[in-house]
């Protein structure tokens, strides 16, 4: 009998051993990748998965950096904040990578802050959630604009057109709350009054009851926060109900996607967004204009689908990155402290100036306003 | 005034999403009824009816009402396969063993899905345009006359079926008393058979003409699912009727919820309802009451 | 008897001398969560494996133990150690006083209930964002520390966790071979009988719904103060059914089968890294093809499989002798 | 001792008593409710209408664990063993009722607990030893023939030490020889001054053991009285031979 069991615990154990298995090598730099590839989280690790891939497998075909290749090693948290946590220990312990890129969301990105403060890596988020960097963190970093830069687009936007009540319907995750916080958050001080404060779920099917609710409410215009699908059935419910308000979105949205679900209902739809998708438009002049046509041209070429600006995220992750390494010597102290003094990068997201009081680097000039004209994004002047 | 036209379109829209409710968990009740089964597999049949619509008719470009037969067809099948796979040759396991096994079946289903078609969300066409039909002051789109049509069509056809047809009546008393019916020959693997192959056909036409509305993507059916699942313990597991009201009242009941309460509670809402009637009246509210004791 | 204790100290002593083999590295990380998950399995096999009680409810506990040291610890400042023993008191109270009214339920009732349960707790983590933090998640929560010694490094979590789990399994262990740990079988083989001979059905059922509610709730608060991150999509309804999963693999009715359950579906995916975007795939097949074939579950399972090659070989060997 | 049974619905009106310290054998024609009559005595169907009563105390609705604790056990006409035990533990939770330590105690194994369980080995053993089993201890039950499973059963029941035991077609798939040894245990029963009723078919094990045997045909008492009189009963005869 006891022979049965220690043979048992030895498989056990020794099954357990395969996995430490290290591998070493000093040659490439090897950055982590955090993305949820699969999960709900997807439409957002997909593409910067893809992204990061593209950007690396490019930057070592022109030669690498400074002489020496990049490698990303990348693993599917899966939107699992306790997933995430476990990919990031394996990265710093077993991959020993001198940068992490991602994880996707702000949960998980807060879930693994602890893991790189302790062992010193830098990450370089690509989640939107304001807490990720204020408090400013000593390895945290992160390259998705602020909810706080969108909502101030559009009470601007709203305050121009002398709109002062509005009804906001925000999806009830990560994403849909944090933008409610800094909703509710900036209203006072932009002279915007909430009058309706609804909720509906990412899986819901049907928002009508929130929008009657909201019909019956004092609000001139409404603004709803969330990823596909649920604004685009928002838009319709509100078409069918022949709901007249002016209505925003978030840039949770601000892909070709969002018109494809909408339909017709996307006519008029208003919300802030990074450039990509509006790429094509800008003036000559824009600053951006450059990195965001090459990232857009790329994109498409690799994976025949147009590159969104959650993808963006990755690409600014990736070239902060490379930057970063080509001014210092590549370790992870040295990549954190480039990244700190980065300035007037033209990223995708924006234009980044890093501080050390500052660890998100964008103003609300990252977003432009864009507006669907004849199933189209347009810009808003 | 305002607040009766708004209490008429929470009904309205209610009545809708609980139509869609009461057709999912008719698929439910049909495969308990004969195999006592929870199928927890049923929504993914929901998904792929949409999901394969979507591949026939947009990608394929094939014409509708064909990409809609394929769909079933092939909803369908992937059902019996199921059943013959991996259900089959569980007969006597005892029922969480089954439980998790429709699990897996779960999460294999919609994993495929995933890597066939992508992550993506995508919008059916609506059957008969997008202009809302306005009833009283509330409006609703004319695929929900789509969706209460057909929820009517299966519940008559349901019907007629179980009550009607020889294999009908021969399922329902597979559901009653299995030894017994093998006794009298009716042939009770294949009437299990039978029940997976109509509610996965089920499933898929509810999947197909909820998804102009409602869109789809390769993970809708687990939410959907759930909430199939408590129309149908509420209704009291039948396979008519009460599963129907079962529907419509958990689709009211949010939807008067969400505008009146508070929308961020709306789901649970639904599991609430579920948990009364569970405590109060395990049989459900329509369920003859023969509440197991012993 | 001597077997179990036996087995037990063999356990014991692996766990202990496990981390000087693996040194250090990130596989220290992912024994923490397969010892949290451990914890977890075994809470739910008392439930489901001795008493035969299905709950498809089990991550609602596990959620509501982190949440209560959680914010005690983030938001009041309480000390972690306290705050681990109010949420373990507060959450065997909580399943105590639930345990009445759903425990009547039996079969598939039950398990819709326990679902509904869960579902609705997670809803209100997603809803109260005042106190939880809605669905961003509540971060700042502090590790456990004992005099000078903090846990913050993986090697220390390990011990700390694995600590819990050696009592855990212990406890349960104890439990399941008692008068107690009979009863609940009883009750599990046939509930008549058992009322017959006099075992008050309803309130063991209660109480071992509600050691296994402080079980969860423990690892739970462990959870909080090892992560120090906790957000609702960690204890929603997938991870009730990855729960059930260990349990149905390790074995149902077996403690130290939920340790092996805990272990290969953590352990699982880190495998699976491999295959990317297909483990879900791989996933779903696995679990369908293990409980086909491995109803009983590994703990089970392998022995059988392993003595049927045993035999295969024997007769193999013997063959060939004669020839 | 006295007990009086009430009248019930699927039994109508059936009402007598069983006196202490006796075998008492209820017999009737299938359908005639006497498995229906234990359910109700023993808590698992409430009585639409009447009352049970035990020591002149009303037991009515009882549940049969409180029942158990009270006393009063049974047997099932299918026997329900506890399968996935062994013999042995299928007695030790018969002892139940029989011993306290809680969930606390059992899970830290404290003395006390600990001295309790032996104790309650001890008991089960020398139980088992009353039935004849004591060998097959370590058998899971599961795995017993049909036969020893009765007796384990009846082990079992003795167990909880009642002072009435109901037994419901012990003698049901038995052979003459193991009906005949389940007749000696019946009795050794009966002499350790326990109350037995019984329900059964085979009527030679009725005659032989019972002092006293009430009949039910249809949910009616029939007769009552001492097998020689239950014998000469010509509606009785009429009732046994109109069934086949």
């Amino acid at each position: 009998m006891l022979k049965k069991i220690i043979i048992k615990s030895i498989c056990i154990f020794s099954l357990l051993l395969v996995f430490t298995v290290n591998s070493w090598s000093q040659e490439p730099i090897k950055i982590g990748g955090l993305f949820a590839v699969t999960g709900p989280p997807s439409f957002l690790g997909e593409p910067e998965r893809n992204t990061a891939n593209m950007m690396v497998d490019q930057i070592n075909k022109t030669g690498g950096i400074k002489g020496r290749k990049l490698k990303l090693v990348f693993y599917d948290t899966q939107g699992d904040a306790t997933k995430a946590v476990q990919a990031a220990t394996r990265l710093i312990k077993e991959d020993r990578v001198s940068a992490i890129i991602g994880p996707s969301t702000t949960g998980e990105t807060m879930a693994v802050i602890p893991v790189v403060e302790n062992a010193g890596i830098p990450l370089i988020s690509c989640a939107a959630g304001i807490k990720i960097t204020e408090p400013v963190k000593k390895w945290v970093f992160k390259t998705a604009q602020n909810d706080s830069l969108a909502v101030e687009r559009i009470y601007d936007h709203l305050r121009k057109r002398n709109l002062h009540s509005v009804a906001i319907l925000t999806v009830s995750d990560g994403f849909g709350a944090s933008g409610r916080e800094q909703l509710k958050l900036r209203a006072r001080d932009s002279g915007i009054t909430i009058v309706a404060d609804e909720i509906y779920g990412p899986n819901d099917t049907d928002m009508t009851a929130q929008l009657v609710k909201i019909r019956g409410s004092k609000a001139q215009a409404i603004i709803c926060w969330g990823t596909n699908p649920g604004p685009a059935k928002v838009a319709r419910n509100a078409k069918q109900l022949g709901l007249s308000l002016p209505l925003y979105m978030s840039h949770g949205v601000s892909s070709k996607k969002f018109i494809e679900l909408a339909g017709d209902a996307a006519e008029g739809i208003t919300l802030p967004s990074g450039r990509v998708i509006v790429a094509n438009v800008l003036a000559k002049s824009d600053p951006q204009k450059k990195s965001l046509l090459a990232f857009v041209n790329d994109y498409k070429n690799h994976y025949r689908v147009e590159g969104d600006h959650f993808g963006g995220h990755a690409w600014d992750a990736v070239m902060l990155l490379k930057s970063a390494i080509e001014r210092g010597d590549g370790s992870p102290a040295s990549i954190r402290n480039e990244l700190e003094n980065t300035r007037n990068f033209k990223g995708i997201g924006g234009i980044f100036n890093f501080t050390p009081q500052d660890h998100a680097g964008l103003t609300k000039d990252a977003f432009v306003l864009v507006t669907v004209k004849n199933r189209e994004w347009m810009l808003v002047k | 005034m305002e607040l009766i036209e708004q209490l008429l379109q929470y009904t309205l829209s209610g009545l809708s999403t609980g139509a869609i409710y009461a057709l999912i968990g008719l698929g439910f009740a049909i495969i308990y009824n004969s195999t006592s089964i929870i199928n927890f597999a049923q929504g993914e049949f929901v998904m792929l009816g949409g999901m394969l619509t979507l591949f026939f008719h947009v990608t394929l470009g094939l014409y509708l009402p064909l990409a809609v037969v394929l769909a079933i067809a092939a909803a369908t099948a992937v059902g019996a396969l199921f059943e013959r796979l991996a259900i089959s040759p569980l007969k006597d396991a005892e029922p969480i063993i089954l439980v998790i096994i429709t699990i897996g079946g779960s999460i294999l289903i919609r994993g495929v899905a995933m890597l066939l078609w992508g992550k993506d969300t995508h919008a059916l066409p609506m059957f008969s345009g997008d202009d809302p039909i306005i009833l009283l002051g509330a409006a609703i789109m004319p695929q929900n006359i789509w969706i209460f049509g057909v929820t009517l069509i299966i519940i008559t056809a349901n019907r007629l079926f179980f009550h009607h047809s020889v294999s009908g009546k021969a399922m329902r008393a597979c559901s009653f008393n299995r030894i017994a019916s093998r006794l009298v020959g009716i042939d009770v693997k294949r009437m299990i058979l039978f029940s997976f192959i109509i509610s996965s056909a089920m499933g898929a036409v509810a999947g197909i003409i909820i998804a102009p509305l409602t869109m789809t993507s390769y993970d809708v059916g687990v939410m959907l699912g759930l909430k199939g699942f408590c129309a149908a313990i509420i209704g009291g597991m039948s396979t008519g009727m009460g599963t129907v009201a079962g529907g419509l009242i958990v689709g009211v009941l949010e939807s008067l919820g969400a505008g009146l309460i508070s929308s961020g509670y709306k789901d649970a809402i639904a599991f609430i309802i579920l948990l009364v009637i569970l405590l109060i009246r395990p049989q459900g509210l329509f369920g003859k009451g023969e509440a197991e004791r012993v | 008897m001597k077997r179990e204790l036996m087995k037990f100290l063999v356990f014991a002593a692996a766990v202990l001398t496990a981390p000087l083999f693996l040194k250090g590295g990130y596989i220290v990380n992912v024994l923490v969560f397969v010892g949290i998950y451990t914890i977890l399995a075994v809470a739910l096999n008392l439930l489901l494996g001795l008493a035969g009680q299905i709950s498809l409810g089990q991550a609602a506990f596990f959620g509501l133990g982190a949440y209560i040291s959680g914010v005690l610890t983030a938001t009041y400042a309480a000390n972690p150690w306290v705050a681990m023993v109010i949420a373990v008191i507060a959450v065997g109270a909580i399943a105590f006083a639930l345990g009445f009214p759903i425990l009547k339920l039996k079969g598939h009732y039950l398990a819709m209930a326990t679902l509904g349960m869960g579902i609705i707790v997670y809803i209100i983590f997603n809803e109260t964002v005042d106190i939880t933090g809605g669905p961003s998640g509540l971060s700042g929560i502090p590790n456990l520390s004992i005099g000078g010694i903090v846990f913050n490094t993986d090697m220390k979590n390990y011990y700390l966790v694995w600590s819990f789990v050696i009592v855990t399994i212990l406890l349960s262990v104890n439990l399941s071979q008692s008068r107690i740990g009979r009863a609940l079988r009883a009750i599990h083989d046939s509930e008549v009988a058992a009322r017959i001979l006099g075992v008050n059905v309803r309130l063991l059922k209660v109480q071992i719904f509600t050691v296994s509610g402080i079980f969860s709730a423990l690892a739970g608060s462990l959870y909080a103060h090892t992560v120090q991150f906790i957000s609702p999509a960690s204890f929603g309804f997938n991870v009730s059914i990855e729960l059930l999963t260990m349990v149905i693999i390790g074995g149902l009715g077996s403690i130290y089968g939920s340790f092996l359950g805990a272990a290969i579906l953590t352990l699982l995916p880190e495998l699976f890294r491999t295959f990317q975007d297909y483990d879900i795939v791989v996933y779903g097949t696995v679990l369908i093809v293990m409980t086909m074939f491995m109803p009983g579950g590994l703990v089970r399972g392998v022995p059988l499989l392993a003595r049927s090659l045993l035999v295969r070989v024997k007769a193999g060997l013997s063959s060939e002798k004669s020839v | 001792m006295t007990k009086i049974f009430g009248g019930l619905t699927a039994l109508q009106d059936v009402s007598f008593s069983i006196s202490a310290c006796d075998i008492t054998g209820i017999i009737g024609p299938n359908g005639a409710g006497k498995t229906t009559l234990f359910n109700v005595v023993t808590g698992i169907y409430d009585p639409t209408s009447g009352k049970v009563y035990y020591d002149g105390k009303d037991i009515t609705g009882f549940s049969p664990e409180k029942l158990a604790r009270l006393g009063l056990v049974r047997t099932f006409q299918g026997i329900e063993l506890f399968g996935q035990m062994t013999v042995l533990e299928n007695v030790m939770v018969g002892l139940h009722t029989r011993s306290q330590s809680g969930i606390i105690a059992s899970a830290l194994k404290l003395p006390a607990h600990l001295r309790e369980e032996r104790r309650i080995r001890e008991r089960a053993i020398s139980w088992l030893e009353f039935a004849g089993i004591a060998d097959l201890a370590g058998m899971k039950a599961a795995n017993l023939p049909f036969g020893k499973g009765r007796l384990l059963e009846i082990a079992r029941a003795m167990a909880v030490e009642p002072r009435i035991i109901l037994l419901d077609e012990p003698a049901a798939g038995l052979n003459s020889r193991e009906t005949s040894d389940l007749a000696l245990l019946i009795m050794r029963i009966k002499d350790a001054g326990i109350t037995v009723a019984l329900v059964e078919h085979d009527m030679e094990l009725v005659m032989g053991i019972c002092s006293r045997i009430v009949v039910l045909n249809l949910g009616h008492k029939l007769a009552e009285g001492t097998p020689r009189q239950i014998q000469e009963d010509e509606q009785v005869i009429t009732a046994y031979l109109g069934e086949g």
